[in-house]
């Protein structure tokens, strides 16, 4: 992922936040040497004891299967990633369905385990939709991924795998990310009438929409 | 006495159900003032010392009028059948004929009245003294002096269901 | 108005009797139901490793008395949109058909409601029959979607099930050439043979069809709690509830009954007939004594002095209850002379004791079922009704009737009618599974077309 | 909406919608044209709340998703923050896991298996079934002091040294669970009612199934014979040795058979784990303050119910920059539809009870 090298910035920002920055001041004294002993006793581990210098844990992926998928859509990919010995596509976005179709009847990653997104609001395209996707002929898994800015809509997987539906509506509902194609396109998990989406990093914890509270619930605040 | 009472309890309470069957515009209702009027009946049957009668007359329409339950719950609208025309259009055709049927009874009594031995009033005695085994009786009635016609209404009734059946089935 | 006291007196003259056992069956009645409940409990309890209500005196047998008055002080709820007056009939209706049906039952020789009523255990089935007119009123009055479909389902359930009980009914009735409760009775008494003996088949017919009818587990679809909440009864709370409920036990008792005095003898000592066995005699006080000297046993275990006096005053019922089962059959055991004066007395009094033991272990075996077995689907329930217990029955009395003339043929009389309904029972049996077997054949058959609507049939 | 047809409301307040699951039903007669699940009303924002706590304080919501079989979220959790740190539980931590994980899957089945009994009718087996997962819960309090929400494991291995008599007590409730199961079979495997209310009732075939990403029994039970367990081993699941049990139709029925086939199954691996319970430390070497490398990770468990997988994406903070929790009785519920159209009212709650789903996990 290219971004991410350059994407621990945002969460600064967001430390400004009020229950995040008592965190640091608490916990980071003690906090440095327990992290610099700990990637020392794990085998796995192979980060180098500093903790500062960030280690660098994706790695291009460049396997036969990328291969493959690389020639057949080109352009279309845009990453071919590894982080911790999970393999991540980043695709195009106009191209998901198709790529998706392939992926489940070539490469027969048949089952959608999993569709969520992932909020950078720094980035140009701040947000990310994530597929996780598992193979039963192949016990693999991969995750596919596609960037989305805040006006962009997704196109629908739910007519590659019908599962995607409900976990669509649950990225609507949290992110507001439009799903184009998708067969019923409402919030699933909030009421209906319900504003703003609270998974996205500019809706406070402590936010809700208190105009909806009031007039459903008949009390001033949910909190 | 008491049979008087009771007569005129029972009498009462049918015709007065039967009037509210028909004037009820919720259909439920009107199936349930149908079966006050006929367990009236029945009461006024079990009056006459007609007992078997009388629960024929429970079990049977127990058994009838639950259908008939069933068939206006599940058929009936009653949102829209409180909005539609209660009476038909015949009903003046239906005051005179029931005025001229109201006006036969009448002269029945009328006229039972001037010639003895000869009308209703005499029967209620009747019953209560010579039928003191009801069952037995129907039983023996219908199964030796009227065996023919009891059988022939069997079959009827057999073909009728079997009818029944087959329409069903057809559309099935 | 002198001519109308009069005629009240002369009223009141012929029927205190009844008058007075009706007021009581209404006033005993919801006690014993309650009671009913408690013991339905405590079974339920006992059979999955639990202990029941243990809290409201001792081993919670005033349970039964503060869910009564539980019951009494809850809200009273009407739905906004229910149909009022309907919704205040219906349990009443319930509960009265239940009441009145009580009446044509013989609890011994001595204890009737509606002397020597002709037409006996008709008028018994006929007006239990119409609680189902609460059910469906009550269901369809709530105002709620699972009401009625819970009234719809509880009268496709008694139409269907009431031909088959009826036809089950029949085949025992052939053997008495009667309806007259106690003639029905009589007539065990004189062949020395139960009718469960000579017509298990119908006996088989009619308990199935007495559990469905009174809406009891496995066929307690109308009020199936994990389906339609609580089917008719979803919208009803506090009295009108229990009023319900009440229905519910007392047709239960009713059912129970009208087996026991057709197919199990009714108020008969089991080998009424046979002199040897007559020891029997003294199975129930010492019953009642071995409930007595049991709960004097658990006294010292009660943890309150309320409790234990409690618990002293129920043996000592026990024993008062089985004094008087001892008194007519010990006298004439110590005086001999006696036999005449005690004789009513033995009939009465132990005719009672072995009528409701018998109904208590009908009713038992219905609560054993609901803890055993899950529940049907409505359409598997049709089917049951439908396509195996009515054809089975109207099989059954058909072969009952050749076998009466075989055994009228061959004069045979008492046990010796086995000869000619053992043979009709197993041909009945036979073709119980020639129906099972067709059923299979059909449903294989079936398989892939639609599925039939079971509210057609 | 033509005259014949009904639409009611399931829940959120039925008695066997196994919480505030809320069904709209669209019926002819009693049968089932269409229905949709209407889900959230236990939304507490789970995820959200993540973002806001460090990893170790967020350990503990988790237990509060599926509230039944607390046990199984939080080792998925741990394992996924684990990964996320480049950590690996040492073999006595994993030994232990694995144990109480499968003691927790018995009792998650058990309350299942309950809870469709007594939907369907048959009153006797939830008590029977709640007398062993008292002893479950017994084990686990003895454990953690905790008996629903357990918070059993740690970030790194274990929260607590496992109780002198741990072995003793698992043993003891294998011994006894063998003939227990034999009782709830006597009950109901053979019974010919509720072999007539779960046979053919709510078919999921195998290519819906894996369409509709059902996991867990309910895959199984259609025929396939994926289990993480065995796919991608975690905990100690590799040193024991147990079967999958798989369906054939797909039905209710089968799914019944699955579950209580996998019950016994459990019980082999808890025998097999007591045995040799190695020693050793129970907690890696995780500092104070868990501050893992930036990038991602996704992990999955095999939880009782089927696959619980965590999303977890971090920004180098104390703090998890995302957490996403895959839910598997969300997902599953999904093919609840599929499963439901054509058959009666009562099939419905059947079907409720076979998916086996806790609204706290559905909601979050």
């Amino acid at each position: 992922m290219a971004d991410e090298p350059k994407e621990p910035k945002p969460p600064q920002v967001h430390t400004g936040d009020k229950p995040v920055s008592s965190t640091p001041a608490v916990s980071a004294p003690p906090g440095k040497p327990a992290d610099a002993s700990a990637p020392a006793a794990p085998p796995k581990a192979a980060a180098p004891a500093p903790p500062k210098p960030p280690v660098v844990l994706q790695t291009p992926l460049d396997n036969e299967f990328v291969t493959r998928f690389r020639t057949k859509f080109g352009a279309a990919l845009l990453e071919a990633m590894e982080d911790r010995k999970q393999a991540i596509l980043t695709v195009d976005r106009v191209r998901l369905v198709e790529i998706a179709r392939h992926l489940r009847e070539e490469e027969k990653f048949d089952m959608l385990a999993d569709l969520t997104a992932v909020d950078w609001p720094k980035r140009e395209k701040r947000f990310d939709v994530v597929l996780n996707l598992y193979s039963f002929a192949k016990n693999e898994r991969l995750r596919l991924k596609v960037w989305a800015a805040d006006a962009e809509d997704v196109p629908s997987v739910v007519s590659v795998w019908p599962t995607a539906n409900w976990q669509e509506r649950e990225v609507f509902d949290m992110f507001g990310i439009i799903f184009s194609g998708h067969p019923n396109l409402k919030r699933i998990l909030l009421p209906d009438e319900w504003q703003g989406y609270p998974l996205r990093k500019d809706y406070d914890i402590l936010q809700q929409d208190t105009a909806w509270v009031r007039e459903n619930l008949g009390i001033e605040s949910g909190q | 006495m008491l049979d008087k009472v009771l007569f005129y309890f029972f009498a009462g309470i049918a015709v007065a159900s039967a009037a509210l069957m028909v004037t009820r515009r919720n259909v439920v209702h009107s199936a349930i003032f149908l079966i006050t009027a006929l367990l009236a009946t029945a009461g006024i049957f079990l009056q006459l010392r007609a007992e078997f009668l009388f629960i024929v007359q429970i079990i049977l329409y127990v058994g009838g009028i639950m259908v008939l339950f069933v068939f206006v719950i599940m058929l009936v609208n009653l949102d829209v059948a409180l909005q539609q025309m209660q009476f038909a259009r015949q009903k003046w055709v239906a005051l005179i004929v029931a005025l001229a049927l109201a006006g036969q009874v009448g002269v029945m009594f009328w006229t039972s009245g001037k010639m003895p031995g000869q009308g209703l009033p005499v029967l209620t005695a009747v019953a209560a003294n010579r039928l003191p085994l009801n069952s037995e009786a129907v039983a023996k009635s219908l199964f030796d002096s009227y065996l023919l016609p009891f059988e022939i209404a069997s079959v009827l009734l057999l073909v009728a269901m079997i009818g029944a059946v087959v329409m069903a089935k057809k559309r099935a | 108005m002198n001519a109308t006291l009069q005629a009240t007196l002369e009223f009141l003259k012929l029927y205190w009797a009844p008058l007075l056992c009706g007021v009581a069956v209404v006033a005993i009645l919801p006690l014993i139901v309650g009671y009913i409940v408690l013991v339905e409990r405590k079974i339920m309890a006992d059979m999955q490793a639990r202990l029941g209500p243990m809290r409201v005196g001792p081993h919670g047998l005033l349970q039964p008395i503060a869910d009564a008055v539980k019951l009494l002080i809850k809200e009273d709820i009407i739905p906004e949109h229910a149909d009022k007056l309907v919704f205040w009939l219906a349990p009443v209706l319930s509960v009265g058909a239940g009441l009145l049906s009580l009446a044509g039952l013989a609890i011994g020789p001595a204890f009737q409601i509606a002397q020597d009523i002709n037409i006996g255990i008709l008028f018994v089935v006929g007006i239990s029959a119409l609680g189902i007119f609460g059910i469906v009123l009550g269901g369809w009055a709530s105002n709620s979607h699972y009401s009625l479909m819970g009234a719809l389902r509880s009268s496709a359930q008694l139409v269907s099930y009431e031909t088959a009980a009826g036809m089950a009914l029949v085949s025992a009735l052939l053997f008495t050439g009667t309806l007259n409760v106690k003639s029905i009775v009589e007539a065990q008494s004189k062949e020395g043979i139960w009718f469960v003996l000579l017509a298990p088949v119908a006996f088989f017919t009619y308990l199935v069809a007495s559990i469905a009818e009174t809406n009891r587990a496995p066929f307690d679809l109308p009020e199936a709690e994990s389906e339609l909440v609580a089917g008719y009864m979803t919208e009803f709370s506090g009295f009108r509830w229990s009023l319900y409920f009440l229905a519910e036990y007392t047709n239960m008792i009713v059912v129970a009954s009208v087996a026991t005095t057709l197919f199990l003898g009714g108020w008969l000592r089991p080998f009424a007939g046979v002199s040897w066995l007559n020891f029997l005699d003294f199975v129930p006080p010492l019953v009642l004594i071995a409930i007595g000297a049991y709960c004097v046993l658990r006294v010292t275990k009660q943890p309150t002095r309320v409790q234990q006096l409690f618990m002293l005053a129920v043996a000592g019922l026990c024993f008062v209850v089985a004094l008087v089962l001892a008194a007519p059959v010990v006298l004439p055991v110590i005086k001999p002379s006696l036999r005449e004066a005690v004789a009513p007395f033995y009939a009465g009094i132990h005719g009672g004791f072995w009528f409701i033991f018998k109904v208590s272990l009908y009713i038992y075996f219905f609560m054993w079922l609901r803890f055993t077995i899950p529940r049907y689907r409505f359409d598997q329930l049709m089917r049951l009704g439908w396509h195996f217990l009515i054809p089975l029955s109207i099989i059954n009395v058909l072969l009952v009737g050749v076998a009466l003339i075989a055994g009228a043929y061959f004069q045979l009389h008492g046990w010796g009618l086995l000869l000619v309904t053992t043979p009709a029972a197993i041909l009945a049996l036979v073709a119980a599974f020639l129906i099972l077997a067709i059923e299979k054949q059909h449903d294989a058959r079936q398989e892939q077309t639609a599925p039939s609507d079971f509210y057609a049939g | 909406m033509g005259a014949d047809e009904l639409v009611i409301n399931m829940g959120p307040q039925h008695p066997s919608t196994h919480g505030v699951l809320r069904v709209k039903l669209k019926l002819d007669g009693e049968r089932v044209i269409g229905s949709e699940c209407i889900i959230g009303y236990l939304h507490r924002g789970v995820e959200k709340i993540a973002e806001n706590r460090t990893y170790q304080q967020f350990a503990p919501y988790v237990d509060r998703m599926d509230y039944v079989a607390a046990v199984s979220s939080g080792l998925g959790y741990c394992e996924a923050v684990e990964k996320l740190l480049l950590v690996e539980a040492p073999l006595r931590a994993r030994v232990i896991r694995t144990i109480l994980t499968e003691l927790q899957r018995i009792a998650s089945h058990l309350l299942w298996l309950g809870t469709h009994a007594l939907d369907i009718g048959a009153l006797t087996p939830l008590f029977y079934c709640f007398r062993e997962r008292e002893e479950i819960l017994k084990i686990f309090e003895k454990y953690c002091g905790a008996r629903l929400t357990t918070h059993a494991f740690r970030i790194g291995g274990l929260q607590y040294e496992a109780y002198d008599t741990l072995e003793k007590d698992v043993e003891r409730f294998c011994k006894d669970f063998e003939s227990r199961i034999s009782e709830y079979e006597t009950l109901l495997t053979q019974n010919r009612i509720w072999i007539g209310r779960t046979k053919g009732v709510g078919i999921l075939t195998a290519e819906d199934a894996i369409a509709f990403g059902v996991t867990g029994p309910v895959l199984r039970a259609s025929g396939v014979k994926w289990d993480i367990r065995k796919a991608a081993p975690y905990a100690a699941y590799n040193q024991y040795k147990f079967e999958i049990p798989v369906g054939t139709t797909g039905d209710t029925y089968d799914r019944y058979l699955v579950r209580m086939e996998e019950m016994r199954q459990s019980r082999l691996i808890c025998l097999q784990a007591i045995e040799n319970i190695p020693s050793g430390p129970i907690l890696a070497k995780v500092g104070k303050v868990l501050k893992p490398p930036p990038g991602e990770v996704y992990h999955a468990i095999e939880a009782p119910k089927g696959e619980i997988g965590y999303y977890i994406v971090s920004d180098g903070t104390v703090m998890p920059y995302r957490v996403h929790i895959r839910p598997p009785s969300f997902i599953n519920l999904q093919a609840f539809d599929r499963m439901v159209r054509g058959h009666l009212v009562a099939d419905v709650v059947a079907i409720i009870g076979t998916i086996d789903i806790v609204l706290g996990e559905v909601d979050r």
